[in-house]
């Protein structure tokens, strides 16, 4: 394993997961959070969880981001934090 | 102490419980009125069938359920809580010939609740009396506090409302509030709740400082006993109708009150140890200032019941106060002033009832000369009042002369002076209302001269519970005997 | 067969919660009978196991035949299986007096929602009866997700009660698969049995003890204890009342099962109490919690939002009850887990047939119930005295052995809250029936009217499928009450291990 | 200093586990808006299994997937620390399906809170209800 | 709140910090995770359940407990989601427009009438959004791939990563896909709401129902031995072939939940017009 990928990548994470709870737009944050999940799939295939990684690529970058976007369609983009 | 182990208490308590769905279920007044008799009359007989064997000392035990050693649900039938049970159960059937006529003559709302409940008080009762532990009293207390509520609010109006609530606030909050902290406070410090005749606290090695406590949170607890400042429940309660306060406010309700300050003095802490402790003053002073403020406030009394009412709560700490000399003849004048009581005063209530029925009048300044119209009732009345201020020829005369001897047996002086002024209070109250009953100038008097009674079913109970009244100065017995068995078996004299 | 009970118990509903399901889509009379056999073979399983540990011992399951700390392992010992028979019995019980009201209220998604009652009552089975710390997890959320679909069917405020719900279960359930996960990387293991078996080695751990204290603040937010019980009133409240009735009884005391499960088995109450020593600070936290539920209660105007508060004060109770450190307090709260999940039905279920008839649970929609509904008014008023602590009703005897357990601790200040607790439930019970029985108010001026003059509410009782379940455990109230002794001598005793004095 | 650097980069997964943990916490309670909270909601599951992914990791190690599984019989013996802990793993999965089911009902729960309110911040939920 | 947030999170984090200290180091080979279970399961896999990826037979086998309540909880979101969303109101609007595809003229059809029997209509409301020729193309080409490789995916989970789970989303994700390229009507055609709900169910029910095989057969519940006499294998062989067996029904069970929540909360319950 190569540890400054793992540093990077985590460091990554944390800056997607605030950048997601920061953005003013419902939208950007569902993207910004399957960004986050991506991340973390690739996080844990360095740690060689490969079964937990292809679950959140598909799991957690995949149908939850669609859940959310299907969820602000059907209510507003607005926020106001 | 032989004990015979037999379902007859279980019966006694049950059998009243048993007609409540026939009862409930029934719509016709006659059907309903009948099988509250039969329920009345089986269980007098059943508690009457005990009475000889208890006469020979023997005591009747019977277990319900066991859930900690010590405490179970348990009945014991003793000296004491026959007394007790003899004089309650036989006045459900007097109490129940008279609601008929008074709740008839009224044409009043909710007769089928009103027996139902009735009878579910009458249970509780004779379940308190024959507890054999603090858990079990504790028990019928409760279903005792809770079956009369529908009782005292009967009329379901706003007045009954308010009476209602403080009612339970002072009902239930005392038996929440201090007695059952108290009663698990002497579970832990002894592991047993059983009552014993030296009480059950006497090996518990507590210091006097908790002994005490735990004794006034007991003694005031059971607040039906209405002893200051725990009393103003009482006249509250008088919103009822009066078959229920007579029965209830007269006999169950605050007798049980009583009768259990009396197990907790006699079977919780004991004699000796109170004695030891020098704890019985407080009880003693406690009743002393409620027979005296009682009977100064009847004094003021203009509404009949009210006056009734205040005359019990100072006749009550008779009891609590006869018991608390911690004498021998104190303790058995105090016992059969229970059942003395009972009679007399429940006469008087009956005789209250029964000039409500036929002429609508609550207060006495009204009533100026009923004595013409309602001979019959006054009489009886006049002999109620003699019972409760203690002059012969009536059976209250006994358990005074009973007091008076233990307080000069305890040798404490003042006692017997706050027993004989009194008396006198007590007929200062009564007297003035009897002579203007009879003997008022033609002039003053508010009725015709016409005699017109009450309902027969309302007179002939309040004439037979007077009669008893008399019958019990020429013989007291059984109730003498069995207090004076209870103070032997207690101080082992 | 019976070798096969414990799978059973969790099995048949899960099986019938998938059938019920199919069945509504396909014929939804089918729906409610397949419900309540299933729950019905749940229950006979659990009343069946209950009486095999009480004679045999406890009973070992292995999943999959798999041996236990390799595979998952149903561990049913005494303190389960009582619980387990109350969860399956409440359930059964609710399912058929709620037949009507469930009709009644989504008469088109019938087969849907008792699929998700099924599987919550799985949920909540599966919970008491597991012996595997991470399948408890999973229980856990069964339970809860199937709790918040069935909360929000309340609509109104319901969704936004459930939303919140569901933020603060979520934290609840991840908190314990934290402190799950702090039990793992320190022993290696998620058998709770073997967790116990490795565990006091590691005693004096910061992780450990990190665990234990994050799974109690886990489980404690379940529970609504009481600066973290924000979120049930509303939730409980605006719920339908067949949901109401089911999740009210159950979830805070499974719960409380899972805390005392934690201290008893997988900590010994040595590390728990002696150890830690936070009993105390824990026990004043739940004489405010009790404290603070009847106040709360006190200022409601909504039966139902009343008794929520109630239940607020019930797991202060209960709590209290575990953390006092001695024998028979914890007696006590185990005791109360039965006899609470017991009272908290029967009133609840009083609620739905008042709301079945009257549409509402607001004060006034209380006036003249005693006349209209005087069975489910009977019913109600055991279940009120058994929450008071009025003998021989259950609840009395739990209250007794709480209150022992204080005074043997010294702990007087719960005492009080107790005793408080029990007058303020006087007061908030008797305001109902004081409502129930006096308004609308008759002027009964003159006592010389005849008969009729009252302006009776004609008798408009519930359905008998509603009111017989409702006898049912307004008789069980009382029945518990007088078996007190034997409850407690049979299983609570020998649940509690020996080294708890 | 070289010890406390080598702790601090060591145990980085554990730091940003916790960091991430809280970030999702503060979320979840500070926040104001329903589906920002659902999202904080998210961040905090994951980074429980992090955590749990974390406690797997197993220096020198490879893949739970026993090799040379294709097409041959013997697999010869097998060493325990030739494979990353293959427990946790299985465990997450369960959480990460559990993630999503919680996140599906949340988000049908928005909606209709949505339709209700016509709006998702909590305030303004909170003012209308105290308007009723 | 947000200072109760901060004070929360801070205390929680503290308290985290300071347990940490205790944690084994990190990636040690010697901490009591490494050493204490899974060392049975990486050593024993192949000779008790004869599955070379061990995660699939710790998932379906040691620990199918687990798994099988955790298919359970998405089928009770699905069912959850299902009652909260789905409103069965009045299906039919007065007026519906219809948009020819080929030529692009719009139609309007009032209450009662019926449109023209064609293939060619495609309706359009509030919702309707011109769709890219180019994507919808690609989408239908790319989607039997994605099945197919979801399939893959299930059926090879024994000896790579992946099983029912991963499997079964990218089935659901494939048909999502199509409602996304599309619209959701499209998708409803080929997967009816009726014929979803119940196959959810019964993805749950082969999982749950293997089980109580097991168990009628006399064995423990779970225990896939007892299938061995049904499937004529011997009893490791038939532990795989269970796992198999249950990792289909995780399959189907979560493709069909995706496809059902997504469909709920993209229409928001109202299941004719989606995202």
């Amino acid at each position: 394993m190569v540890w400054p990928i793992d540093l990077a990548i985590l460091t990554l994470v944390v800056m997607v997961a605030i950048g997601s709870l920061m953005v003013k737009d419902l939208l950007g944050a569902a993207i910004l959070f399957g960004a986050y999940s991506f991340m973390m799939c690739l996080l844990w295939t360095v740690m060689g969880a490969v079964d937990v990684a292809f679950t959140e690529a598909s799991v957690g970058a995949g149908v939850s981001t669609v859940f959310f976007v299907g969820a602000v369609f059907r209510t507003s983009r607005r926020t106001r934090d | 102490m032989e004990t015979i182990v037999s379902i007859k208490p279980l019966l006694a308590v049950l059998v009243s419980l048993m007609v409540v769905p026939i009862l409930a279920s029934s719509r016709a007044p006659n059907v309903r009125e009948a099988w509250t008799f039969v329920a009345a009359g089986v269980k007098f007989l059943i508690v009457l069938s005990m009475l000889p064997t208890i006469l020979k000392g023997t005591e009747i035990v019977y277990t319900i359920a066991e859930f900690v050693p010590g405490a179970a649900i348990q009945f014991r039938v003793d000296a004491f809580g026959m007394l007790f049970a003899l004089v309650s159960s036989s006045l459900w059937i007097i109490t129940t010939a008279y609601s008929i006529g008074y709740m008839r003559a009224l044409k009043e709302h909710s007769q089928t609740r009103y027996f139902v409940f009735f009878a579910v008080a009458l249970s509780a009762t004779v379940g308190v009396a024959f507890s054999a532990n603090l858990l079990t009293m504790y028990l019928f207390y409760e279903m005792l506090s809770f079956a009369t509520y529908p009782l005292v609010t009967h009329h379901q109006d706003k007045e009954a409302r308010s009476s209602g609530r403080k009612y339970l606030l002072y009902i239930v909050g005392t038996s929440i509030g201090l007695v059952l902290p108290a009663m698990l406070i002497c579970y832990n410090l002894t592991g047993t709740l059983e009552f014993g005749k030296q009480g059950f606290m006497a090996g518990a090695g507590a210091s006097k400082g908790l002994i005490g406590l735990l004794m006034v949170m007991l003694v005031f607890g059971f607040a039906k006993a209405a002893i200051m400042p725990f009393h103003s429940w009482l006249p509250a309660a008088m919103v009822a109708p009066t078959p229920v306060s007579a029965l209830l406010h007269a006999v169950a309700v605050v007798k049980v009150g009583v009768f259990s300050v009396v197990r907790v003095i006699t079977c919780v802490f004991g004699t000796n140890l109170l004695l030891s402790l020098d704890l019985g003053t407080i009880i003693v002073f406690a009743a002393s200032v409620t027979i005296l403020v009682g009977s100064f406030i009847a004094l003021s009394q203009d509404g009949l019941k009210r006056m009734l009412a205040f005359s019990t709560i100072a006749q009550l700490s008779y009891v609590v106060l006869g018991v608390g000399l911690l004498s021998p003849k104190g303790m058995t004048g105090g016992m059969v002033h229970i059942a003395m009581h009972a009679f007399g005063k429940i006469t008087l209530f009956f005789c209250a009832g029964a000039i409500f029925v036929a002429t609508g009048k609550k207060n006495m300044s009204d009533m100026v000369g009923i004595g013409r119209r309602m001979p019959i009732t006054m009489t009886a009345f006049f002999i109620g009042a003699l019972s409760i201020i203690g002059m012969p020829p009536c059976g209250g005369f006994i358990s005074k002369w009973y007091l008076v001897l233990g307080s000069l047996q305890a040798q404490q002086i003042p006692v017997l002076v706050v027993l004989l002024f009194s008396s006198l209070l007590n007929a200062a109250y009564f007297m003035p209302f009897v002579y203007r009953a009879f003997f008022c100038k033609p002039e003053e008097a508010m009725f015709e001269n016409t005699i017109k009674e009450a309902p027969p079913f309302c007179v002939v109970p309040l004439v037979v519970t007077a009669i008893i009244s008399i019958i019990l100065l020429f013989y007291p017995q059984p109730f003498v005997r069995l207090a004076s068995m209870m103070v032997q078996s207690i101080t082992g004299a | 067969m019976s070798s096969q009970y414990p799978a059973l118990i969790v099995v048949v509903p899960l099986l019938a919660g998938l059938l019920v399901f199919i069945a509504g889509w396909v014929n939804k009379k089918w729906c409610f009978p397949i419900a309540v056999a299933a729950l019905g073979i749940s229950a006979y399983s659990s009343i069946g196991l209950l009486f095999r540990v009480i004679n045999e011992g406890v009973i070992v399951y292995k999943m999959g035949g798999w041996d236990p700390p390799m595979g998952i392992s149903y561990y049913v010992d005494h303190l389960n299986g009582l619980v387990l028979a109350v969860v399956s019995v409440v359930a059964f019980l609710n399912a058929i007096a709620s037949k009507r009201s469930i009709e009644d209220e989504f008469p088109d998604n019938i087969g849907a929602f008792y699929a998700l009652y099924v599987l919550m009552v799985t949920g909540l089975l599966g919970i008491v009866v597991t012996g595997d710390a991470f399948n408890l997890y999973v229980l856990l959320e069964i339970a809860a997700l199937t709790g918040y679909g069935l909360i929000a069917m309340g609509g109104g405020r319901g969704s936004l009660s459930a939303l919140n719900y569901l933020y603060m279960g979520t934290i609840g359930a991840c908190f314990y698969l934290l402190g799950v996960g702090y039990l793992y990387i320190m022993t290696g293991s998620l058998n709770m049995v073997d967790i116990a078996r490795i565990l006091p080695d590691l005693y004096q751990s910061k992780a450990v003890m990190a665990a234990f204290i994050i799974c109690m603040v886990g489980v404690w937010i379940k529970m609504a204890f009481f600066p973290l019980h924000a979120w049930l009133p509303n939730a409980y409240t605006y719920a339908p009342s067949a949901s109401s009735s089911l999740v009210a009884p159950l979830v805070t005391k499974v719960m409380i099962y899972v805390m005392i499960r934690f201290i008893l088995t997988v900590f010994t109450p040595e590390y728990s109490f002696n150890i830690l020593a936070v009993s105390q600070p824990i026990v004043w936290l739940a004489v405010i919690a009790i404290v603070m539920g009847a106040l709360l209660a006190l200022k409601e105007r909504n039966l139902k939002k009343m008794l929520t508060y109630i239940i607020v004060a019930e797991v202060g109770y209960m709590v209290g009850g575990a953390w006092l450190g001695n024998r028979v307090g914890m007696t006590g709260a185990i005791l109360h887990i039965v006899n609470d999940a017991l009272m908290t039905l029967c009133v609840f279920m009083a609620v739905g047939n008042i709301v079945y008839k009257v549409k509402g649970a607001d004060f006034e929609n209380l006036q003249g119930l005693f006349r209209k509904m005087p069975f489910t008014m009977g019913a109600f008023v055991v279940g009120a005295m058994s929450m008071i602590g009025v003998p021989p009703t259950c609840g009395f005897f739990s209250k007794w052995y709480l209150i022992s357990g204080a005074i043997q601790a010294g702990h007087y200040g719960f005492m009080v809250a107790l005793v408080f607790s029990s007058l303020v439930n006087v007061v908030l019970f008797f305001r109902i029936f004081e409502i129930c029985y006096y308004e609308p108010f008759s002027d009964h001026h003159g006592h010389g009217d005849e008969h009729g003059h009252h302006p009776e509410p004609a008798m408009d009782e519930a359905p008998v499928t509603m009111l017989v379940p409702l006898f049912v455990i307004a008789v069980i109230l009382v029945l518990v009450g007088l078996y007190t002794g034997d409850i407690v001598n049979q299983i609570i005793d020998v649940a509690i291990p020996k080294g708890l004095v | 200093m070289a010890d406390i650097v080598s702790t601090v980069v060591d145990n980085y997964n554990y730091w940003i586990y916790i960091t991430l943990m809280m970030i999702g916490l503060y979320a979840i309670i500070a926040k104001n808006n329903l589906v920002k909270k659902i999202v904080g909601m998210n961040i905090f599951q994951t980074a429980i299994i992090l955590f749990y992914v974390s406690i797997g990791v197993k220096r020198g190690a490879t893949i739970p997937i026993l090799e040379h599984a294709h097409g041959s019989h013997g697999y010869g013996v097998v060493h325990a620390a030739e494979y990353v802990n293959p427990l946790p793993h299985v465990l997450m999965l369960t959480a990460i399906v559990v993630g999503v089911a919680t996140l599906g009902v949340a988000l049908a729960l928005a909606i209709k809170v949505y339709n209700e309110y016509n709006t998702l911040e909590e305030d303004e939920i909170l003012a209308q209800i105290r308007e009723e | 709140m947000k200072i109760i947030g901060l004070i929360v999170a801070v205390l929680t984090g503290g308290l985290l910090v300071y347990a940490a200290g205790d944690f084994p180091a990190w990636s040690d080979p010697a901490s009591p995770a490494s050493t204490y279970l899974s060392p049975h399961f990486i050593e024993k896999t192949i000779e008790e359940t004869s599955v070379p990826n061990i995660v699939t037979a710790v998932l379906a086998d040691y620990r199918g407990f687990d798994t099988m309540f955790e298919t359970t909880v998405i089928f009770s979101a699905g069912v959850a989601v299902f009652l909260l969303l789905r409103t069965s109101g009045p299906k039919t609007q007065q007026t519906r427009l219809y948009r020819h595809q080929l030529t692009g003229v719009t139609v309007r059809i009032k209450e009662g009438a019926e449109l023209p029997p064609s293939d060619n209509f495609e309706r359009i409301d509030r919702f309707w959004t011109p769709h890219d020729l180019i994507i919808k193309t690609v989408c239908r080409l790319l989607i039997p791939f994605i099945q197919l490789f979801g399939l893959y995916v299930i059926a090879h989970g024994h000896h790579s990563p992946g099983g029912g789970f991963q499997g079964g989303v990218i089935l659901g994700a494939s048909i999502i896909l199509l409602a996304i390229s599309h619209d959701l009507r499209t998708a409803i055609k080929r997967v009816a709401e009726k014929l979803d709900a119940v196959l959810c169910a019964i993805g749950v029910l082969i999982y749950a129902g293997t089980g109580a095989l097991c168990l009628l057969l006399g064995l423990n519940f779970l225990d896939y031995k007892a299938l061995a006499p049904v499937l004529h294998v011997d009893s490791i062989m038939a532990r795989s072939h269970g796992i198999l067996i249950v990792e289909i029904g995780v399959g189907v069970a979560v493709m069909f939940t995706m496809i059902w929540i997504y469909s709920n909360l993209s229409s928001g319950g109202k299941y004719n017009q989606g995202l």
